[in-house]
């Protein structure tokens, strides 16, 4: 068999580069071709494969096949992974953060009831959902945190006031009690609003504004 | 015929074992086992039919034309033999004998000559178990045949490592985020002490605007905190909102001089310090 | 960029067979190519491998590049570890399954003659040969065993289709046949197989069959 074809079914079948010693010592002892005809056998294959979508490159610890620079962004889209899911904490965190801002981190423990992890206000200040507004001046001057215009956006709503108000949550979740059914619903008629609406936030604040007076002055 | 007479022939020199006090020698030729290894010569069939197949293939007979007594003969011979050196038995290899010596006692008996059909022919039944066990066999052997992964055919590996893979960020929805809220809420009201004030979110969304306006400024003139264009309604959140982040102390409203413009500025650190 | 290029990086880079709807996904949902278009690359590039050491094959979950089987005697010295035997016992088992599935585990020991050991089925389970695809209504509902798509990849196959084909099983009515006209007819069809499939043992005996009955019968 041509020497050639051997190399290359080696070259492709390796699961690392291979040396051109390592290719010679593929063969039995007493029939290994020179270095030399392994050598220009591979040269022979790096022209072969000039212009495919992949080339034989030599790299620090031998030669080996590899999927070529242009082609690269397509093929990263084969290697691309299903999102991951956020966790419960970090949702919680976020919504405390959009309804009770400007908040420390130490507000939202007492909300919650137990500890933030850090990595959950990292993860949310990568996505720049979450940013440090100002710092309290109290010791340790913890960082205030407040939603970003980027939350806004994701979240579809010109304001934050699109938000369903706690007021009407309460009520919500009120009206849901007896029946787990009933929350799913309205929780789903909730999401629609901002969508349907994106603009119209003054009859939605108008509401907000009442109660929220009632229990500010109250 | 003379292969299976050759199966009971004595005078052999090498003598294997003694069945019913006939000498046995014949070692299946095309088989290669040692006789040390007895075992072996077990493992090599792959149950009864396996083995009725070699004795039927061994002669060249016909699978449809199976000489009963002779087969069955030999058969038997070799469970005899199996078991007179203590190998352990598969029950199947005994089901079968009976079987065949069955099927050897009816052909004995008187045929119906005109009536006769598949069903009443008693070999009927074993051959076609043959038949099938045969046809799956040479298949096994085909299909091990084939060219496969690992043994024929090799997977190929081309490096793709250094190509950036874009990593894509969980979606949330809106009512995810709402459900998570209730929840917390629920857990807030359980751990009555911790009231949550319902401030209007528009005021909440103010006062984060006001404290990033603070930060890159010194001190505001209170009225530019209010903008005209946002109408009274906008005037009562900005108010609300400097109302609520002077409660949480957040800012300081400051008055240098009476009827002097109202400042708000950030608290400082050294304001608090007493 | 040409479309097939980007297909033969794609399927270079993938670690496994693909369909070309797989092929198709991996565009941008707005951009993504016709099927019959990238059926078309994929056969372009069929061609363009057709006599390199490596090919580029169709098997049931798509298509594949891989190392040819003549030079796999050297691709073979490149792993230490020998490729996997399976016993008689399990390739029979096998064969019973990809031929008459679905099959419970009593069908194939009434097939074979002998009990099916457990771990023959669990390691054609673990390999992914065989899956359970229902459950006899029967008393103790035994499952019902099929093949899979991996079990075709494996031995390099397309479909089912593409397994060799069973031999004929001889006609049983012979054993009682009283015309024996007819019983020469059906020889000659017997006796042109062996022509088409020299090595074809089973039908040259089929035929012996028919004539070695006048001794059985009469």
């Amino acid at each position: 068999m041509e020497l050639k074809r051997i190399i290359e079914a080696l070259l492709f079948a390796s699961n690392k580069a291979m040396s051109v010693k390592q290719l010679q010592q593929i063969f039995p002892e007493l029939e290994q071709p020179e270095a030399d005809d392994i050598q220009s056998a591979v040269e022979q294959l790096i022209d072969d494969y000039a212009h495919r979508a992949i080339e034989l490159k030599k790299v620090a610890s031998g030669y080996r096949f590899q999927v070529k620079a242009d082609v690269s962004p397509w093929v990263g889209r084969l290697f691309e992974e299903k999102p991951p899911k956020y966790s419960r904490a970090l949702l919680e965190t976020l919504a405390i953060i959009a309804y009770r801002q400007p908040v420390t981190r130490g507000d939202i423990e007492d909300i919650r009831g137990v500890a933030v992890s850090s990595n959950i206000i990292k993860t949310l200040l990568e996505r720049e959902w979450v940013r440090v507004v100002a710092h309290k001046e109290i010791p340790g001057r913890p960082a205030l945190f407040g939603t970003t215009k980027q939350f806004l956006d994701y979240f579809n709503l010109a304001a934050l006031s699109e938000l369903p108000t706690l007021q009407e949550m309460a009520d919500l979740s009120a009206l849901a009690e007896p029946d787990q059914h009933v929350l799913q619903v309205n929780s789903e008629q909730q999401e629609t609003n901002p969508q349907q609406n994106p603009n119209n936030e003054e009859s939605t604040e108008a509401v907000e504004t009442k109660t929220g007076l009632e229990s500010a002055v109250g | 015929m003379e292969q299976a007479d050759s199966l009971s022939s004595s005078g052999h020199s090498d003598l294997l074992a003694s069945v019913g006090g006939a000498p046995f020698v014949d070692w299946p030729e095309d088989l290669y086992i040692p006789p040390d290894a007895l075992q072996v010569f077990l493992d090599a069939f792959e149950g009864p039919l396996d083995l009725l197949l070699y004795l039927i293939r061994r002669q060249n007979l016909d699978i449809l034309n199976i000489p009963i007594a002779q087969i069955t003969r030999q058969y038997i011979t070799y469970i005899d033999m199996m078991s007179n050196l203590q190998l352990e038995l598969a029950a199947e290899y005994l089901v079968m004998a009976a079987v065949l010596a069955e099927i050897k006692s009816r052909m004995l008996l008187p045929r119906q000559s005109e009536e006769d059909n598949e069903e009443d022919d008693p070999r009927a039944f074993l051959i076609r178990k043959l038949q099938e066990y045969e046809c799956i066999k040479k298949a096994s052997e085909e299909i091990d045949q084939l060219p496969r992964m690992e043994r024929d055919l090799f997977e190929i590996d081309v490096d793709a490592s250094q190509i950036a893979v874009n990593k894509p960020l969980p979606d949330v929805s809106l009512k995810e985020m709402l459900l998570a809220f209730q929840d917390v809420l629920k857990r807030a009201e359980q751990l009555s002490h911790h009231q949550i004030v319902k401030e209007p979110l528009s005021v909440r969304e103010r006062m984060t605007s006001i404290l990033d306006s603070l930060k890159d400024m010194k001190s505001l003139v209170f009225t530019q905190l209010f903008g005209r264009f946002e109408g009274r309604h906008g005037v009562v959140v900005s108010f609300l909102a400097i109302l609520e982040l002077s409660k949480e102390g957040l800012i300081d409203i400051i008055q240098p001089e009476p009827f002097d413009a109202v400042h708000i500025k950030l608290r400082s650190a050294v304001s608090i310090q007493p």
